[in-house]
């Protein structure tokens, strides 16, 4: 448990990445759009996750702002974005399967070369 | 000793969950996997002494938007066969490899060498100007005062995707 | 720390734009299925004779909405006239450092502006005559240039990552906006996916640069690398700058973050096209410069192994080749156009590499400054000409070809003229903005000592020459493939924005001074 | 000095854009106002440049109606017009072939006239503003803006392979100028104070050799297709060939001079050393141009692709006497420049007549037309005679000088084996001329192409006549032109051969 | 003297030729005659006015017209120099050219091309007065080229049959051979002197080396254009243009202008001693092998046309060996006779109704008595049987040959060495060979052409000439008689009257003497004697074969000799020779040249193939935007981990 106190931030910020990663896989592997959305949503999330464990663990001593609480600002941010993000994402979604009857994005080739 | 513990078992949560949402070949599960993700990493910021954020998490996230996302998978309700089967292609290999080597090099040669030794300053007991760390009180204040021109931006923000969603999904133009 | 209600002011512009949305919105929700006498008349004879597959006696139900392209131009004119009514102020920070309002954010704003107001133009006749107008359609191009105004102006990266989603949004409805074929909700999707996959990385930058300053202010970055701070911090710091400038180079449309541009170009209709082209450009360099001159300065250190000098050097190198390269296989025009948008982001990073020295260069700054509004009044102009012969085949959903430009000077001289002239500055030549242009920012390149980018860059324009000069071949020089003059009506106020371009085109090509004192007032932005 | 004094090089130089202006003004017609305005345009521009002529009086810095504005400041850009004895020499004849190429395409061009009228206006303009600059980007400008019009003239009312023809054109000289634009702006960021103007630059001083070769590269191969210089000429048959008479005249008469003359005015004088250097590489050109521009005409079936390629031929001369760096040569070159313009000129103005009689440009499908034409065979004669430089024509004076003061250049190696060899161009003219001349026109008159030809209209002759009168005229009084641009010529050669006097200034590159 | 009226000598026939030439087409025939004649005959006054005003106190009148040209160091006037020498020429010229003038309004009267015959006609006497009285070499070069232009146009006169135009081409081009050594001569002096004025380049002294390349390169100019081995090659040809051309072009007087000069630059020649040597062998050579070929050719023009060739060799022989009043004066009586001679067999072929072929000829001294006469006369001349100019002239030169002093100093080295004194003597047995060639064939000619029956076709009636033609013959074979008196040897005319009328010691003064000094006095008669031998041998061997046989004679010959006939009759294959070794291989080489070097390196590699090579890749890199949208995002990743890589792993 020592390592886990000595590494603490560290910890915190490597399961983000890992997160982050995950979802960026999730873009480039998955053919289904929604999924495809969801993963950016993880994305996100893996940003969150960051900010919060910098806010907490801060490099410098002395912020400008005087409190990391900006970091907490910036997730409640993202969130919002994020919200607006999904709902335009998927009334495009919605609109591409209106055009042609499948999610699977690797049958969106009309537009080529 | 109970944070690292705590930690652990929602971070495997996460991952967990994480991978069952782009693992999973029918929309619907994944969509319920990414709920249960949100779910861990609430519990996540809360270890992180992010009280509101975790809540937020929980309501908009857990809440709004992923049941925004049910009701659209409910709405294509695509059959089985629609799904199609995953293919590997050689693109998608190499994609994962890239994205797998830049995650590896942020979290080897940026996050690894950020904290020389243990983390100097903990903020999660820290008393701010406006009350305890990460608290409502405290976060409101920063949105409202500190970033005020973020908050104003995220309203437009909200009435953009409105009108655009709508305009997007609406009938044939 | 305090709210100062003179903020406003230096927001002035995207005020007005969100005003002029709002006040479409409204009135969209008043309208009724009015029919005066001459318009739907009209409106569907065009439709016939432009093949639309609306029926004639639905759509004369349609209420009238030709008036809601003038509401937004005039908005589009109040917010320029605002913002050049502001150049020469000196620069202040708004919204205690969150923002800026300063010479550079007020010529992109300009630029911004202009491109909305003569996208709005060419847009009437465009929907008119394929019976599409809607309110929401402006509104969302209103918004979208507030977002873009705002990006030029924004200091603190939160604010930048909010105005890019507040202007990606709108433009990814945009391109999906008309949903007759396949072909935009296709460009949508892949621009969305891809739009929404790079701020996700652009915030995961951000995060890292939080994590190393405890604040997303541009300012206090370029002040943690002054400072050096801990090891720790400044690693971050650069792989914040990484990540950063990814999501940019993405915005931009640098080789290899791409590859999305001609897609959704050639899906989107093609004055969003235009208004893509030239403003989200325009917004999109501004920022960059921000954070990578005004954030990142002191990392640019031309000889250090780390600074972003080179690789900006090495992004133009790559996006100059491969733009003109695939450019030159191109039959559909505005296909042609989106590589070529591509290759002029590459001479548009030879101005940024240009920055990147000790002492931020002004003459580089005009020289984007510049390219940028030349490249815009001409793009714009182009894909207006590219919306007239397009829209009959924006109904049948495929996209255009060269055949049928054939002859387009028998049929259309003045349009052939336009787009000569377009063709003629995107390929540099003078007497047109596009030589200026060039001539700004490779001055300043080879001022710069990046001779051989120069070198490189103009050798490459030479390709080029070759594929715009193709577009006046066979408007000039090959024989009307099909007799049929461009259908459809409504030419009019079309005409009226391609001249407009045409003649800025032309006002910048010979008489550059005007406009090139006024990059100068913006050029001293990033001095320190 | 006047203010008509001051602002008639530039009320000349923009007479045209403003017929141009007139000329899209007209309603659409048959055309015959087009080309009537378009005519009247261009012949008031020519008589208003007599008064340049009559009026030159060049000032301190051998430049005359010289006038300086500012452009763009902000830029560094001035308008700064002005003309030497060199300059005014080629100016007139850009004028003097201006109505000229209207009238003579009066017929010919029927369809998209005004179109057609608006580029030849143009293109005058552009023309005369290359020669009449001296900034450096304004040059550069009038440089470019030459391509569409001619790009239009050869893609739009040129024969079969027009298109292939015109791209080559555009892309060919465009690709060799782009470089010579970043070689200027080198020059202006290290020209110590930061400026476009020639005089400036010229008189800032020379830059360090080392940097100097690769700017006198820049502008030399700019400059060098344009010639063409061998092996850069490939563009240049094509388009000759496929281009309308008019088209044809102005390539030949004009355009190619402005690549020599970019080469007296620019390259050589601001890189002194390094075209000290290079001379005799560019002498060895020249005479490869000579002697392989005459073996090619030698190979043609097409005539007028046979003349376009002995303009490769003649401009060897002129590139020979530039690069002999005496006086003789220069001058010699200079006078070579105009008279090449004339006859090559003329040449292509008969060839246009035929063609436009009988639609083909094969030297086999004509024979005997001395029988059938007698007006035309005479007046070819005449311009044979001239491009094959008999003494009595322009072209003697002209090929005497570049030989004789090649031979007896002191200033490049090598220098008398070159005019030798050079000089073998004199036979091998006489060859392939008299060869197409004979084919043409001797003979019995049985070819198909040569039956009820007719001969030389009035109109023709009015625009024939004045060339073979200035061909003769300068042949036998060609001291008036020698002596006007003695000054610039001996000040050209006092700079490049004795370059090394020159300060150097060093360069420096801020970053 | 300076004078101001000179130019007009010249001028007034290219007035001549404007008038004729711009307007001849629309003037009345007699008009146009008037104008040509008088242009020319005024031309010849002023010149006798100017040849009567020279003497001991005015040795030359100058003209300085204007100055044509100048730049650098460079000065060409248009200036004319009227000395003896150029006088004398200028006489002749103007005179002869004047008869010709006359006996053409006959010989062309109906051809419709009347005008332009006389346009050229003037022109060739205005340019060749150029090139007489030119006192710079550049002027004098104007006139070479223009004589040179004018054989082309006169030669190439009937232009509807492609054989004459071409014989006018090849004039033409082989002159430009010519010319191009002679311009080289002239940049050469240029570069030693800086001056191009004949007058101060004769007073300038030059290195031996130098002056030996100038008056080679000039000498290759002469041998273009005065038909000397290796370029007589055109001349024959030049036959096909009308016969008084031939006569006044092609014999009397622009052929010539290589030996003038020659003449004109004495100083030149003789501080070159071998180029000395050169020009005298070519001479001898040329003699010796046109004579040859002469003997064989049964086309009366070209028998008269080898002659002339011979003859020139026989000039260049005497200027060769230093004796330049000798080739001058051969140079005046050749134009007499020569002319004559021409004329005669235009006259000739004019009553046969333009046949040409000696073959169908014989037995016309009954048809047309004076031209018979009058060609007799010339023959004898021409043979140098005495007492006619010719043999005087002829006589001179080979004596002159046999005594020269100027090899005794054949060497390139300005002291000298004594090596080359038998050159003369051998020029003297083979000059005496090809004599006798030449009154050998000559009279073949007369006698195939008078003697004897007639053998032409019966259509055909020989009739006399009007006497607007026999006049001129006349008068010219009046010349040739009396021209005698420019021959006659000093020890005879000594004191007498006629000393001043000799052309020996008339152009007293005029040329240089060559290094070795003027031959020391000879007394004559030794060579007249052997002249005389060797004259009448010729005659005599032509009587035996032809007078009495006619063409059988021929048959004769031929029996014993059948290939050196062949050959001889072939002109020793040279045209073909020179067809297979340099003009064929010319156009062969110019259409390879342009198909592998212009088309298809140049163009096809280079100039058309980068563009190709571009276009291929575009289309290789344009098939990777396939429209799938995960590649896309694979890539920007892959964009991403780039950047990460060079900022935080490289760095």
């Amino acid at each position: 448990m020592d390592f886990f106190h000595a590494h603490q931030a560290q910890h915190y910020l490597v399961l983000a990445a890992l997160l982050f990663a995950l979802g960026a896989a999730g873009v480039v592997l998955r053919r289904n759009a929604i999924i495809v959305l969801m993963s950016i949503e993880l994305m996100l999330n893996a940003v969150n996750l960051t900010f919060l464990a910098f806010s907490r663990f801060p490099l410098v001593p002395n912020s400008p702002m005087g409190s990391f609480l900006s970091g907490h600002a910036a997730v409640f941010f993202v969130i919002a974005t994020a919200a607006a993000e999904a709902a335009v994402g998927l009334a495009i979604i919605i609109a591409v399967f209106r055009s042609r009857t499948s999610v699977n994005v690797d049958e969106f080739d009309t537009l080529k070369l | 000793m109970a944070e690292a513990i705590l930690f652990y078992l929602f971070a495997i949560g996460v991952l967990v969950a994480g991978a069952q949402v782009i693992f999973r070949r029918n929309p619907i599960y994944g969509a319920l996997a990414l709920v249960g993700c949100f779910f861990f990493l609430a519990g996540i910021y809360v270890l992180l002494a992010a009280h509101l954020i975790a809540i937020l998490q929980i309501i908009v996230y857990a809440g709004a938007v992923m049941v925004l996302f049910v009701f659209v998978i409910m709405l294509l309700n695509l059959k089985e066969e629609e799904l199609g089967e995953a293919r590997w292609t050689a693109w998608k290999a190499i994609g994962l490899a890239a994205v797998v080597a830049g995650t590896g090099v942020i979290a080897w040669r940026a996050l690894g060498p950020a904290y020389p030794g243990a983390p100097a300053i903990d903020n999660a007991s820290l008393q701010t100007r406006w009350g305890a760390f990460g608290g409502v009180k405290a976060v409101g204040y920063t949105l409202y005062i500190g970033s005020l021109l973020p908050f104003e931006l995220t309203s437009l923000l909200l009435l953009v995707a409105v009108v655009a969603a709508v305009v997007v999904a609406k009938g044939k133009i | 720390m305090t709210y100062d209600p003179n903020d406003l002011h230096g927001v002035l512009a995207p005020l007005i734009l969100t005003a002029g949305a709002l006040l479409l919105l409204l009135t969209e929700v008043f309208l009724r299925g009015v029919r005066p006498a001459t318009g739907p008349a009209r409106s569907a004879k065009a439709a016939l004779a432009s093949g639309s597959d609306a029926k004639p006696e639905i759509a004369a139900a349609q209420p009238d909405r030709r008036y809601q392209a003038w509401v937004a131009a005039a908005f589009a004119a109040a917010a320029l006239w605002a913002t050049l009514s502001q150049i020469g102020e000196p620069a202040v920070p708004l919204f205690s450092g969150a923002a800026v309002s300063d010479g550079f954010a007020r010529v992109v704003s300009a630029v911004v502006c202009a491109a909305l107001l003569l996208s709005c133009i060419v847009a009437y006749s465009y929907l008119e005559s394929l019976r599409a107008t809607r309110g929401e359609f402006y509104a969302l191009s209103l918004f979208s240039a507030a977002g873009m105004c705002l990006l030029a102006q924004a200091t603190d990266l939160i604010v930048v990552f909010i105005s890019l989603e507040i202007m990606s949004l709108s433009i990814y409805a945009l391109c999906a906006y008309l949903r007759r074929g396949r072909r935009p909700a296709e460009a949508a999707f892949k621009y969305f996916i891809l739009g929404s996959f790079a701020s996700a990385i652009f915030l995961y930058g951000t995060a890292l640069a939080f994590g190393a300053t405890g604040s997303t202010r541009l300012a206090d970055v370029a002040a943690a690398l002054r400072s050096g701070g801990t090891p720790g911090a400044s690693t971050l710091l650069y792989g914040a700058a990484a990540l950063l400038a990814s999501g940019f180079a993405f915005k931009v449309a640098a080789v290899p973050f791409h590859m999305w541009v001609p897609d959704v170009y050639d899906g989107a209709p093609a004055p969003v096209t235009g208004f893509m082209a030239a403003g989200v450009k325009a917004a999109a360099f501004a920022t960059l410069v921000r954070i990578l001159v005004g954030g990142f300065g002191d990392a640019a250190v031309a000889n250090g192994p780390r600074g972003w000098r080179d690789l900006i050097v090495w992004l133009a190198l790559l996006t100059m080749l491969f733009g003109n390269l695939l450019a030159i296989p191109q039959r559909s025009v505005k296909r042609m156009l989106a590589y070529s948008s591509i290759a002029h982001a590459g001479y548009l990073l030879v101005a940024v590499a240009s920055m990147g020295t000790l002492a931020p260069r002004a003459d580089a700054m005009e020289g984007l400054l510049f390219y940028l509004a030349a490249y815009g009044v001409t793009v714009i102009g182009a894909f207006g000409v590219v919306a007239i012969i397009e829209r009959r085949l924006a109904l049948s959903g495929g996209g255009d070809d060269l055949s049928s430009w054939a002859g387009l000077s028998e049929r259309h001289p003045g349009l052939a003229a336009a787009m000569s002239l377009f063709m003629v500055s995107l390929a540099g030549i003078p007497p047109t903005a596009g030589f200026m242009a060039k001539l700004t920012v490779f001055r300043a390149a080879i001022s710069a000592g990046l001779a051989p980018l120069a070198i490189f860059g103009v050798l490459t324009s030479v390709a080029g020459l070759y594929y715009y000069l193709r577009v006046v071949v066979y408007v000039y020089m090959y024989p009307s493939a099909k007799g049929e003059p461009v259908q459809g009506g409504r030419l009019l106020s079309a005409g009226l924005a391609i001249a407009g371009c045409a003649l800025l085109v032309l006002w910048l090509g010979v008489l550059p001074g005007t406009f090139a004192t006024l990059t100068q007032s913006a050029a001293t932005a990033f001095t320190r | 000095m006047s203010y008509v004094e001051s602002h008639l090089l530039t009320l000349v130089t923009f007479l045209p854009v403003i017929g141009a202006v007139l000329v899209a003004l007209l309603p659409r017609g048959e055309g015959g106002q087009h080309k009537g305005v378009a005519f009247f345009f261009s012949l008031l521009t020519f008589l208003l440049s007599l008064l340049l002529w009559t009026g030159f009086r060049p000032g301190a810095a051998r430049y005359a109606f010289e006038q300086k504005t500012e452009w763009a400041p902000a830029l560094g850009i001035s308008y700064h017009v002005g003309l030497d004895g060199v300059a005014l020499l080629l100016f007139l004849l850009t004028t003097f072939l201006g109505p000229i190429v209207v009238l003579s395409s009066w017929k010919y061009i029927q369809e998209r006239v005004r179109l057609y009228c608006i580029a030849l206006l143009l293109l005058e303009t552009a023309m005369l503003g290359t020669l009449a600059a001296l900034d450096l980007v304004l040059f550069y400008v009038f440089w470019e803006a030459m391509l569409i019009p001619m790009y239009l003239l050869i893609g739009m009312w040129g024969s079969e392979r027009r298109i292939y023809a015109a791209v080559k054109f555009f892309l060919f000289t465009f690709a060799g100028s782009v470089l010579m634009l970043l070689a200027i702006f080198w020059l202006w960021s290290n020209a110590g104070r930061k400026s476009f103007d020639y005089l400036d630059l010229l008189n800032a001083g020379v830059v360090d050799p080392a940097t100097q070769k690769w700017l006198f590269l820049a502008f030399a191969v700019a400059f060098a297709i344009k010639v063409p210089i061998w092996p850069l000429h490939t563009w240049l048959p094509d388009a000759h060939t496929e281009a309308p008479a008019a088209g044809s005249v102005i390539l030949a008469g004009v355009m190619l001079k402005m690549g020599t003359f970019g080469f007296i005015r620019y390259a050589m004088p601001l890189f002194p050393q390094a075209a000290l250097a290079a001379a005799p590489g560019i002498a060895v050109l020249g005479v490869i141009g000579i002697v392989y521009g005459s073996f090619m005409c030698m190979a043609q079936t097409d005539m007028k692709r046979l003349i376009a390629y002995s303009s490769v031929a003649h401009l060897g001369f002129v590139m020979l006497g530039l690069s002999a760096l005496t006086p003789e040569a220069v001058s010699g070159a200079v006078l070579q420049m105009v008279n090449h313009g004339i006859s090559t000129g003329a040449l292509f103005l008969i060839v246009g007549y035929l063609y436009e009689r009988t639609h083909t440009r094969e030297i086999g499908a004509y024979g005997g037309l001395a029988a059938v034409t007698p007006a035309i065979a005479a007046t070819f004669l005449v311009v044979t005679l001239s491009s094959i430089g008999l003494p009595g024509t322009n072209g003697f004076v002209g090929e005497f000088l570049i030989l004789n003061g090649t031979f007896s250049s002191r200033v490049i190696s090598g220098a008398i084996p070159l005019a030798v060899v050079g000089a073998t161009g004199v036979i091998l003219g006489a060859v392939y001329m008299l060869w197409l001349y004979q084919r043409l026109f001797f003979g019995p008159p049985r070819k198909a192409a040569s039956h009820g030809l007719a001969d030389l209209t009035v109109r023709e002759w009015f625009t024939i006549a004045p060339l073979l009168i200035a061909i003769v005229v300068i042949g036998f009084a060609p001291q008036p032109l020698l002596s006007v641009m003695k000054e610039p010529v001996d000040a050209f050669v006092q700079r490049v051969s004795r370059a090394d006097r020159i300060p150097v200034r060093k360069a420096e590159v801020e970053r | 003297m300076e004078v101001s009226w000179l130019h007009l000598v010249p001028l007034l026939p290219l007035i001549g030729a404007a008038i004729c030439g711009l307007a001849g087409r629309w003037l009345p025939k007699p008009w146009l005659y008037a104008v040509a004649l008088v242009s020319v005959l005024l031309s010849f006054l002023i010149g006798l006015r100017a040849f009567i005003g020279l003497g001991e106190d005015v040795q030359l009148f100058h003209d300085l017209a204007f100055n044509w040209f100048s730049a650098g160091s460079l000065r060409v006037d248009m200036g004319f120099t009227f000395d003896r020498l150029s006088g004398a020429l200028t006489l002749v010229v103007t005179g002869v050219g004047f008869l010709i003038h006359v006996y053409s309004v006959g010989y062309i009267d109906e051809d419709p091309g009347y005008w332009r015959y006389f346009a050229y006609l003037n022109l060739f006497v205005a340019a060749m007065l150029a090139l007489i009285l030119g006192d710079n070499l550049v002027a004098l070069f104007v006139g070479w080229e223009g004589v040179g232009l004018c054989s082309y146009l006169l030669i190439g006169y009937w232009y509807t049959d492609e054989e004459k135009a071409y014989a006018g081409r090849k004039a033409f081009i082989v002159n430009r051979i010519g010319d191009f050594g002679f311009l080289i001569g002239i940049f050469i002096l240029f570069r030693q002197t800086g001056t191009v004025s004949i007058s101060q380049i004769n007073a300038a002294v030059l290195p031996l080396g130098i002056a030996s390349w100038a008056a080679l390169c000039l000498f290759i100019g002469a041998t273009g254009k005065s038909a000397q081995l290796p370029l007589y090659v055109w001349l024959p040809d030049a036959m096909a243009g009308p016969t008084p051309v031939s006569a006044l072009i092609h014999a009397a007087t622009m052929v010539t202008a290589g030996v003038y000069m020659v003449a004109r630059l004495s100083h030149l020649y003789v501080s070159a001693p071998g180029v000395l040597a050169v020009v005298a062998v070519v001479g001898v050579l040329t003699a010796l092998w046109a004579a040859l070929i002469g003997t064989s050719q049964n086309d009366i023009k070209k028998v008269l046309a080898y002659s002339t060739v011979s003859q020139l060799g026989f000039m260049f022989i005497g200027v060769g060996v230093g004796a330049f009043f000798a080739g001058t004066m051969h140079l005046i009586t050749h134009a007499f006779f020569k002319a004559c001679l021409f004329l005669c067999s235009g006259a000739v072929i004019h009553g046969l109704h333009g046949e040409q072929d000696m073959q169908k000829m014989g037995g016309l001294r009954r048809y047309m008595p004076s031209t018979r006469m009058t060609f007799l006369i010339a023959t004898i001349a021409i043979t140098g049987i005495f007492p006619i100019s010719g043999f005087f002239s002829k006589d001179e030169i080979l004596g002159q040959a046999l005594h020269t002093r100027a090899f005794g100093f054949l060497t390139l080295t300005p002291g000298g060495s004594a090596h080359l004194t038998w050159l003369g003597p051998l020029i003297y047995l083979v000059g005496s060979f090809a004599a006798f060639l030449t009154s050998f064939y000559m009279w073949r000619c007369y006698f195939l052409t008078f003697s004897g029956e007639y053998r032409g076709p019966e259509s055909v009636h020989p009739h006399e000439s009007p006497p607007v033609m026999t006049w001129p013959l006349w008068i010219l074979a009046g010349l040739s008689v009396v021209a005698l008196v420019i021959g006659l040897p000093q020890a005879w005319v000594h004191g007498t009257a006629l000393q001043g009328w000799t052309w020996e010691h008339f152009s007293e003064g005029l040329f240089s003497r060559p290094r070795g000094g003027a031959p020391e006095e000879f007394s004559p008669y030794l060579g007249y004697g052997i002249a005389l031998l060797v004259g009448w041998a010729g005659w005599a061997c032509s009587y035996a074969l032809y007078y009495k046989r006619g063409l059988a004679g021929d048959e004769a010959l031929t029996a014993h000799i059948r290939g050196l006939r062949k050959t001889l009759a072939n002109k020793f294959y040279v045209d073909e020779f020179y067809g297979w070794a340099f003009v064929r291989p010319m156009w062969r080489f110019a259409r390879g040249l342009w198909r592998v070097v212009d088309a298809t390196l140049i163009d096809g590699l280079f100039v058309n193939g980068i563009p190709a090579l571009i276009a291929w890749i575009g289309a290789l890199a344009r098939r990777f935007q396939n429209g799938d949208v995960q590649r896309y995002a694979a890539v920007t990743a892959l964009g991403v981990a780039a950047l990460l890589y060079v900022f935080l792993v490289r760095g």
